[in-house]
């Protein structure tokens, strides 16, 4: 399907960029939770077993912590994993195991040789289902030394950087969002190509307020930024696509253009993301500050748990019209 | 063992009550409007929460099995069919002081985790609670075979077993968590073989037969209540339907969900209880009939219940800043 | 003996706070490793099983996820536990438990009865252990819901801070540091005092700069200003005891009259807590970035896992020395 | 069991320059400017790191066990005495390309964990590498009975067990983790019991019973490298010092450990092996000088080693911003 017209929704971008690294080195090996038995959370996985097999891709027990631990493990013996959590909530569990064995401890040993291990995890906010499975941790892990993070938006970009993940001799987690999987088609190019990271993304060129966001976020900006288009406010949307490692300057460049910052993310607004990146806009514009035509903003979930109910929930995380009301207020 | 009659009866009206509430959840999950958040019915389960509540005291804790038992709660004293389908639906539930999730110390059930077995350490600190208020509150916490393997459930054993508290473990074995089958997620056949890693007793049984379960839980319960400390209980039964609507089964033998379909309790309790001359057609009959009024009531009630606003939410909830 | 003179340690205050918290409410129980054949990680518990016996005190297993979980649900049924783990970092083993069960399914449930756990970890940077134990993990708490986190400076803090913590009907999780344990004495009232959440504290007044910090670098931050005295430069410390809530006012009356603001903490820079008290201080006080005299600034450990080395750990993480170094390029 | 007696000597011999490891990491620890991290020695307990190695092959994965037992891995082939007092010391350590703690994949070990228990995982991760590589490599992994009760344990057995994965577990339950004796950390008397929970084989032998414990050893090694699956030795031993250099030891009924010390291995199989006329004195005399001398060396040359310098550290440790 995917295949022929060479349209692919995020999903097929994901399920693709798994096959041909599977296909391309026969290390990549990948396991989880009913990746097999039910083609992982959301069809992640169709069609790899019946491609590469029982060895190159393996059902576990529901072991959260065990399939991250494996994961280490199995990278640092010749193999080059990707360890797959049904949920990002779930590497709650498992959470000694991402943060502080996979994050932390080659650097603490001191160990020099390769950890290629990916993580890859679906990020679910939005649909009701409430803090326990639909919670996006990325802040938590921007804090952790040895972690890339990647949050693609797109197809085209999920495709890229799943296959720098997999290629990377260092650990990543990748978190997909569910909110993105079946969304509108995209033509990707036959050819192979790969997206690094620490690059961001400007998706939408403009030259009255830049808007940074990443992940399912993005499209929600873009959506907003339509709408204050029709008003005459030109919006430039800056995708980070990776938060570690993470393109300041884009950021930078940007903002020197229009004067203005917002900043959007899905998880709570305490403690979230939105800080690092302000920090990091002022450590490396240090004066930008002082010439701004606003003051600065956040708009992200507000200071308190995702209620599991599919009429509030929504109601928690920043919906394009409040992106347009916050963007108003600040031009 | 002589289970009373009025037990027999009790037991019987509730898997009626409790059967039909299986298929309202459905009824209500094709309502538009309804908000249900996903179906995870517990259909052809429904004998495990009925035996456990007919041993249950006022005041034990207890927590049904994790992703499909929690709507079965209404057998409890102190909750209502209503109840049930309003959490589902995410309405505004009193019970809490809110909304949505079953959650009552009083009542006996202190949540559910949605990180499946992440509850259990929180129920073995209720069985501590009990121990060191020196109340005889028991309490029974289920988990399905899948969440079984998690972490949480062996730390909660350990020290469960290491203090002697009066919680009993149980695990309802439908066979399958989600798409995988027990048979490639153990490499025990007989899951009570758990209690011996910790030194408490364990035991497997139909959990399909209303009368064995109630026999073995009323036998654990008693040790337990009595300060013999905690105990697992394996039932087996069999998930019929997919784990959720949207399950394609593909990973299930053909065939196999119909022949456990044919030892499913509702029916062979009910031909038990005839044949022992307990109930006859018009019982049956009638049980039905008022449960699934009930049951109709219930819906209705639940769904005129309003969603908590969103004021509320963010006022209560206390937001610190 | 503290309790003759009046002098208190840090370590001999949080003790002497459990045991009047024990004393005056039954109900008050507390279990975790050793606590009992230990006296925990560093003596906090001492006599505590003597006076309280064991209903009230209780050595677990080696089972952090159980020792959390069981705190909530001992909270949730007529107690009003204290958890104690060793280590902060044994929290990450814990951390489905302490983030999304004890932070986030109350509300998530919608449950409007009491909460009253504790949580007592020490942190230990800056003793060469190595991330595995000394990760001084607040920035992943200030990004949960429900969660109160303190994070006391002075033995007399510690103390008034503990009882407020016990008597709070919401967790709490109370971080004591242990390069703070054994310090000098203080003299601590001998009447009850309890100290609010959310109360900043000016450790020293100043006019040139203001430093916010918490926890053991308070010492640090105030030995710098000692310095930084001596050469004519006068910080104002401001120590924020609690990071939920934050007293931001504090920071921004503080700011105004200086003009500037450097954020020191023990954690990791990347994502850490300077983030949002940068953020916060913006959004109370958006005007005021454009007049101050120079760059907000933040002073953290390296973006790197702390070493297990005497030698080298110490390095990553910000010394006097650094402190008065960053201030005196600011001024 | 006929044990050769090339392998009885090599084990003595062993077992000989443990002990007087054990014995130089107090002299260093105590020695100024040393910078050793604390003092968790294996006194008493070496036999087992012993008994391990004399059966691995090169390329096999093993871990001893967490706090104590990890500078005995200099009897693995590849390793040095320097090497391990190194790595206590936080020098430079080329085994890692850099400092610090052994971790080198080639030679068996991929890290280990302050966290006790955590590293368990990675470990199944090695054993299921060498699966799907089709290796005959199998992995011990070893921690104690305090850590035995952790949540990853129990994971990582789980998956072990499901996919017969070719992973020894081993507890070395020397009765305490740090003050909380084993009686009231487990509920049952015998710590392999911990099997029937997974369904593979477990057994608990003498811990400072060198030849009792290569035998043990040498089946389950057998077993699983032949595609037998995982199982469960537990060696029963004893913690003869306090936790650590400050333990005040309260907690330890008087008497406890030196009724122990009686038992120790060196002395027993010291006794076996001139009983069993393989050596004399003069052989005792001449391995203990020996491994006098090289440990003295090692000593010497390992805190010779420079310590890592701050740049390189941050360099090395890709600091990406
Ligand atoms: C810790 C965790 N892992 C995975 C999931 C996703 N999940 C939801 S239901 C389910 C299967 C549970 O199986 P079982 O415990 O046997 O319960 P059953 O559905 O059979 O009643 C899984 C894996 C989850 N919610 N929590
Ligand atoms: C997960 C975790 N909990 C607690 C500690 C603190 N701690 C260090 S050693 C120890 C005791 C370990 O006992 P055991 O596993 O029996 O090993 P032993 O010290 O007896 O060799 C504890 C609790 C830790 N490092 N990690
Ligand atoms: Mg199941
Ligand atoms: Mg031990």
């Amino acid at each position: 399907m995917a295949e022929e017209t060479r349209l692919f929704t995020y999903i097929d971008a994901i399920n693709s960029a798994y096959r041909e690294e599977m296909q391309r080195d026969e290390r990549v090996i990948m396991f989880g939770e009913d990746v097999i038995s039910m083609q992982g959370s959301a069809r992640e996985t169709t069609g790899i077993f019946e491609q590469f097999g029982p060895d190159r891709i393996k059902d576990t027990p529901i072991v959260e912590e065990a399939i991250v631990g494996m994961a280490m493990g199995a990278g640092m013996t010749g193999l080059r994993p990707i360890g797959f959590l049904m949920f990002a909530s779930l590497m709650m569990c498992a959470f000694d195991q991402v943060w502080l064995k996979l994050g932390c401890n080659r650097q603490e040993w001191g160990y020099r040789g390769p950890l290629p291990v990916v993580l890859h995890c679906m990020v679910i906010g939005g649909t009701g289902i409430g803090m326990d499975h639909a919670v996006s941790p990325e802040a938590l892990l921007v804090h952790c030394p040895g972690l890339k993070i990647v949050m693609p938006s797109t197809a085209y970009d999920a495709k890229g950087l799943m296959k720098t993940a997999i290629r990377d001799d260092e650990p990543v987690v990748y978190f997909s969002h569910r909110g993105l999987y079946f969304g509108e088609k995209e033509a990707i190019p036959s050819e192979e190509y790969l997206i690094p990271f620490g690059k961001a993304d400007v998706k939408r060129e403009g030259k009255d307020i830049t808007i940074v966001s990443y992940s399912a976020m993005v499209r929600k900006v873009l959506a907003a930024a339509e709408e204050l288009g029709k008003e005459g406010i030109n919006a430039e949307v800056v995708d980070l696509r990776s938060l570690v490692p993470m393109d300041i300057d884009t950021v930078v460049k940007s903002v020197k253009k229009t004067g203005r910052l917002l900043i959007v993310h899905e998880a709570m607004k305490r403690g979230g993301v939105a800080g690092e990146i302000v920090f990091r806009f002022m450590e490396a514009a240090p004066d930008a500050v002082k010439t701004m035509k606003s003051p600065i903003k956040r708009l992200a979930a507000k200071n308190v748990a995702l209620i599991r109910s599919r009429k509030m929930e929504p109601l928690l995380i920043p919906q394009i019209q409040d992106i347009v009301e916050t963007v108003k207020g600040m031009v | 063992m002589e289970i009373p009659k009025e037990k027999l009866l009790e037991m019987y009206r509730n898997l009626v009550r409790a059967r039909i509430l299986s298929e309202k959840l459905y009824e209500v999950f094709t309502t538009e409007g309804s908000m249900m958040q996903g179906l995870h019915r517990g259909l052809g389960e429904e004998a495990i929460p009925v035996a456990v509540c007919a041993n249950l005291k006022k005041g034990d804790y207890y927590k049904p099995s994790g992703v499909r038992m929690h709507p079965y709660l209404f057998l409890r004293e102190g909750f209502t069919m209503r109840d049930s389908i309003a959490s589902e639906c995410g309405r505004d539930l009193e019970k809490v002081g809110g909304h949505q999730t079953y959650v009552s110390p009083e009542l006996g059930i202190i949540g559910k985790s949605g990180v499946l077995g992440e509850d259990a350490p929180m129920y073995v600190g209720a069985a501590l609670s009990a121990m060191v208020r020196k109340s005889d509150q028991i309490t029974i916490y289920t988990c399905g075979d899948g969440t079984a393997n998690r972490a949480p459930l062996h730390e909660s054993m350990v020290v469960a077993a290491a203090w002697k508290l009066p919680i009993i473990f149980m695990i309802e074995n439908n066979q399958y968590g989600m798409g995988t089958s027990v048979k490639k997620s153990y490499a025990i056949e007989d899951l009570s073989d758990r209690a011996k890693a910790y030194g408490f007793p364990g035991q497997s049984v139909d959990g399909n037969d209303v009368m064995a379960l109630y026999e073995v839980i009323k036998e654990y319960t008693e040790r337990t209540r009595s300060g013999g400390g905690p105990g697992l209980i394996v039932a087996e039964t069999y998930r019929v339907e997919g784990h959720m609507v949207s399950d394609t089964q593909l990973y299930r033998p053909k065939g196999e969900s119909a022949e456990w379909w044919k030892k499913e309790p509702l029916a062979r309790y009910q031909k038990s209880l005839m044949d022992m001359g307990i109930i006859t057609d018009k019982d049956v009959t009638e049980a039905e009939k008022e449960a699934r009024a009930e049951a109709d009531k219930a819906g209705e009630d639940a769904l005129a219940i309003p969603f908590l606003e969103y004021e509320d939410y963010i006022k209560s909830a206390l937001d610190v800043l």
